[in-house]
């Protein structure tokens, strides 16, 4: 049986299969449809300092092959996540990744403290796509000077693996991924929601209430791998790579491209179960092309 | 009978058109249904439609679990649902089901029941669910035009009709809040559930607040998900933002941001 | 019946419907599908300075609601335009705006240099996102800097209307759009195609010869509506939108998003006739919604 | 009959099974044929299937200009020849056809005509074309096994068929050019017609060179548009990068940089 195990930065995972941020809730809802055990990882929904309310309803619009969001880290904030949701999963039998938000670097410094000291997170992922309010609302992903300073700061206070998940808004993810890196940053997740934008041509309205919104879902995988593959040959530390992955084959090519694990986002909304399938789909393509370890697929791409 | 939610193909045994706009799909299940609540509702997966990449939600018409067959009312709207009146006996439809809260039992008889357009859909199920608790609900549906009404007889089996189109060509003429039964000082209702258009629905809730009954509404949004995870469809409530496949799609008017 | 004529800088389109350059040839191959004369504008392929080969083969993938393609701007040159394909396509009844490119400033001067020596064509689109060979690669579009230059030494030379067509592949288009109109552009298309990379798992390599390529059709649509808008409420010259339009509805977003005309691009290929099919269907939403001229769609987003 | 590009919904006139890969559609215009030669191919809009974005092409592989029909034979690859496999009769198929040059009508009577796979496609056109021209060509066409033989009634109207299986369970045994025909020392043929995989063509072209034999081979490419306006699909020649879809599919192997 082929070995689909994978260390990230010193973490052993099961397989490279988890879930992505603000597509699995807390995991929970997911528990009547599938084994949580024989997941890598699980990704929770942002943590923010402070509970935010998120975006006005409308909140999503359906595009071709993928789908605008506008949710906006609706979350309770990082005391309930630590009173109320962490001890109901933090016995799941998978790695739980929390994804840390915040709209000034003292918040994300916060929240990386507190999600510190729970024994069961080995990890966290810096959502750095965020406005920072004090620069006027420029994304601390944009901008590498801040990229690193956002980084460097939680690097300080946070003692577990430190993964950054960078924003595909920009002219280089080469620059933002090495700015992530020189700040401390052991992973780098890529990649968030493309700015995009949808309109209602018979109310001449746009359907989204903030506008413009995220798009993500297969759309987006053409974008997804292009970075992935320019940020593996770029900087030298290990790559979650997502976007619009909705099979095994989609998740093998961002392997092949650089990436050391995956996450399954948008797909989870319509086949719940679909991350499972790409488990056993991965393990079925090793079998039949002869690899013994996922680790021989990671960046595998022939090239010449 | 457990509260499970499930990922299953189930297979149309029935595809039956009521008019140009609107068909119900019946649905076999291959293995016992779970407890399913009226005001529930399923999420479909259209294949073979190149423009509809996330699931469709409709809400369960009616259960049969003797037979283990749940039914759809679905009004054709655009791409997605279009595919699925195509659908024939045989072929098969991957649902996520049962998904939302319900209507919840009232504690009194005199209950109506009131539904436009395709928010007709979800009334049966729960004039059903009435009956088997004793209660025979007054059940006003409101309809574009005659050509539009149906399944009337079917409704009458759980309590008395009443139909109002907006052109008068059956029932009375005007939207369902014009009908007479709105138009008594007193009126003699102490429970209304409703579902249908947003306009409809407030217009209904405005009308309950004005005589204090108790009313409780079908919301629709935008879903991505359908149970709980992308927060894509929230409304706000009293405790504030919260997510109408989870917490709803049935909410009580207090709870309701409706001014 | 609706007016659906239109003046862009100066310059008279019967409608708003024109087609993207490197998707319409040089219209001659749409003769046998339609009548070119009920377009506002035909957009030629690049022309460069000098003979071009274009990328190897392959050069297309099919990808979720779109395609990569690295044609790599194959062409004759700029000599074997004027002498061989001008005279065949200067007495169409539309106007033939010819797409400029290169690789070096002297290059994008010379070719316009000579396009301006055609009566015939009212304008031309500088294509900024090709890679400037003197500078190490890095794309003219990319560069704000290098976007004002490129415009202004063109401006020197051209006499006519000047469009300059951006990349989206930035962090802000914004910034990229100011920095042509800097330069002196009269109007900014907007957007040519987002970087992308389709992989083959079964062969572990990259589909395309080029590794990477440029992805159009639907998939780009909400990135393309977000920069008209972005770009709409940041300039103040007219706008030529195009990402992902397959139909009237498609055509009529970029419109209300700011848009004052728009070109149809991959959807020739799978409809050869869809770009009249575009100015029907934006008529008869004129006349459902009584818009008069078509000028009062522009940028008529309502977002109060 | 003139030459001018079409696109039109034909209508499915038939869709029969030759095995568990390959299919014949039969197609019915609207309107009377242009000229089609033989060589050319169609671009085909496969609706409903929401994993094919762009068309598809096929080899002509029949017409009959009494009945305005044209035949297409497919092997089912993906999801676009599975979406066609389902095709009932009735059912509109959009169209852009005829595109491509052809092959050229030879200057000898000695003419062998070799296919493998689903390259035999275009091949019967070509043999019919060659008939009406007084020319009987032998045709060898390459299976991978017994179940996938067929037509050979069919091609034996227009000349003499000689078939080759992979593994031998019908005819000789062996790739196409390990047919016997070409084991001679010198081969009887002075212009060989060839469609198949690329693999397959370039044996064949080395065979034709050795024996200096005039031979066409017709490309397959991954096309976008399919009536030159991408330059997607070209391949290098001795006048440079060629578009497969205007200056192709056919091309003579003098013309091609293979070795
Ligand atoms: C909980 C719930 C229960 C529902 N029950 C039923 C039912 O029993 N029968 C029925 O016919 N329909 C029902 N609907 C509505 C149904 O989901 C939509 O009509 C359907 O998704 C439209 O899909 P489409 O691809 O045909 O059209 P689309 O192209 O997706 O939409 C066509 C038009 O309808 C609007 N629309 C689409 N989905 C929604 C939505 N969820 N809310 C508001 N507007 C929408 C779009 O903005 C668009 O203008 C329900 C919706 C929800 C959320
Ligand atoms: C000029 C021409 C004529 C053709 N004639 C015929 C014919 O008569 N009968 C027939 O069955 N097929 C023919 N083909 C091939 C046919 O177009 C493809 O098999 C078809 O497009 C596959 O579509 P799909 O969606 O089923 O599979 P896809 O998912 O698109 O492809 C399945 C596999 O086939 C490969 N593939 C797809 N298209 C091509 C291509 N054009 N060239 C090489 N590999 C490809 C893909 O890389 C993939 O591995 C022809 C192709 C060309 C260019
Ligand atoms: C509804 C929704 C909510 C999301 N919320 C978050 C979030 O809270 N934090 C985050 O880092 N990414 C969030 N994302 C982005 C996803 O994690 C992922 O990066 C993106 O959707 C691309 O992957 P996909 O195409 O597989 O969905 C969200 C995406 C969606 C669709
Ligand atoms: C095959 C192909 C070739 C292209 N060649 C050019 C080109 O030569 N110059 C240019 O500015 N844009 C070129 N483009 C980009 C298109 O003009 C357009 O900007 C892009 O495809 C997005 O629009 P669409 O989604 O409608 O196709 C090309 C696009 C395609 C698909
Ligand atoms: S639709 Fe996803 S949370 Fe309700
Ligand atoms: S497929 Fe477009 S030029 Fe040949």
């Amino acid at each position: 049986m082929p070995d689909l195990s994978i260390h990230i930065a010193g973490l052993h995972f099961k397989n490279p299969v988890t879930t992505a941020s603000g597509t699995y809730g807390y995991g929970d809802e997911f528990r009547d449809f599938m084994d949580l055990g024989k997941l890598g990882g699980i990704f929770v929904k942002a943590v923010t300092g402070k509970n935010r309310d998120g975006n006005a309803y409308p909140r999503m619009a359906e595009t071709p092959s993928g789908m605008l969001n506008s949710v906006g880290l609706q979350n309770k904030g990082v005391d309930h996540f630590c009173h109320e949701i962490y001890p109901k999963i933090k016995d799941f039998n998978t790695h739980i990744i929390v994804n840390v938000s915040g709209s000034t670097v003292e918040e994300y410094v916060e929240v990386a403290e507190r999600i510190n000291e729970l024994d069961n997170v080995p990890a966290i992922e810096l959502n750095i796509s965020c406005p920072n309010v004090k620069l006027g609302g420029m994304a601390f992903g944009t901008v590498p000077a801040m990229a690193t300073e956002v980084t460097a700061e939680v690097r300080k206070v946070y003692k577990k693996v430190l993964m950054v998940k960078l924003s595909p808004n920009v002219t280089s993810i080469t620059d933002l991924a090495k700015a992530a890196v020189d700040g401390g940053a052991d992973v780098i997740t890529l990649i968030n929601t493309l700015l995009g934008m949808a309109i209602d041509v018979e109310r001449r309205r746009p359907i989204l209430s903030t506008i413009t919104g995220g798009l993500s879902g297969p759309a987006i995988k053409p974008v997804a791998l292009r970075m992935v593959w320019q940020v593996h040959k770029a900087v030298h530390v290990p790559i979650i790579g997502l976007g619009g992955i909705m099979n095994a084959t989609d998740a093998i090519e961002f392997l092949l491209a650089g990436a050391s694990a995956v996450q399954v986002g948008t797909a989870n909304f319509i086949d719940p179960t679909v991350s499972v399938k790409i488990v056993d789909g991965i393990e079925a393509y090793m079998t039949r092309h002869k690899v013994k370890s996922v680790s021989e697929l990671i960046g595998a791409l022939r090239t010449e | 009978m457990e509260l499970k939610k499930l990922v299953e193909d189930l297979q149309v045994v029935d595809n039956t058109r009521l008019n140009h706009r609107h068909f119900i799909l019946e649905l076999l299940a291959p293995e016992k249904f779970p407890l399913i609540l009226p005001g529930q509702f399923v999420q479909v997966l259209v294949e073979d439609s190149p423009s509809t990449f996330l699931r469709r939600p409709f809400s369960i018409h009616s259960v049969d679990y003797q037979k283990n067959t749940l039914r759809l009312l679905i009004q054709i709207k655009g791409p997605g649902t279009a595919q699925l009146s195509k659908l024939k006996s045989g072929d098969h439809l991957n649902l996520i089901y049962p998904l939302g809260n319900s209507f919840s039992l009232p504690f009194t008889k005199d209950v109506l029941l009131v539904g436009g357009g395709c928010g007709v859909a979800p009334l049966l199920f729960l004039a059903q669910f009435l009956n088997q608790n004793n209660i025979h609900p007054t059940i006003l549906l409101g309809f574009r035009t005659k050509e539009e009404v149906s399944e009337i007889e079917t409704y009458s089996a759980y309590g008395k009709v009443l139909v109002i189109t907006d052109d008068g060509t059956e029932g009375e003429k005007g939207l369902v809040v014009d009908h007479s039964i709105f138009q008594k000082e007193r009126l003699e209702f102490k429970k209304i559930f409703c579902c249908g258009p947003d306009a409809m629905m407030k217009a209904v809730a405005k009308i309950a607040r004005m005589h204090r009954i108790d009313c409780e509404v079908s919301l629709e949004n935008t879903m991505a998900c359908g149970f709980g995870v992308c927060l894509c469809c929230i409304t706000p409530t009293d405790k504030g933002n919260e997510r109408v496949c989870v917490e709803g799609p049935v909410f009580n008017i207090n709870r309701l941001k409706w001014q």
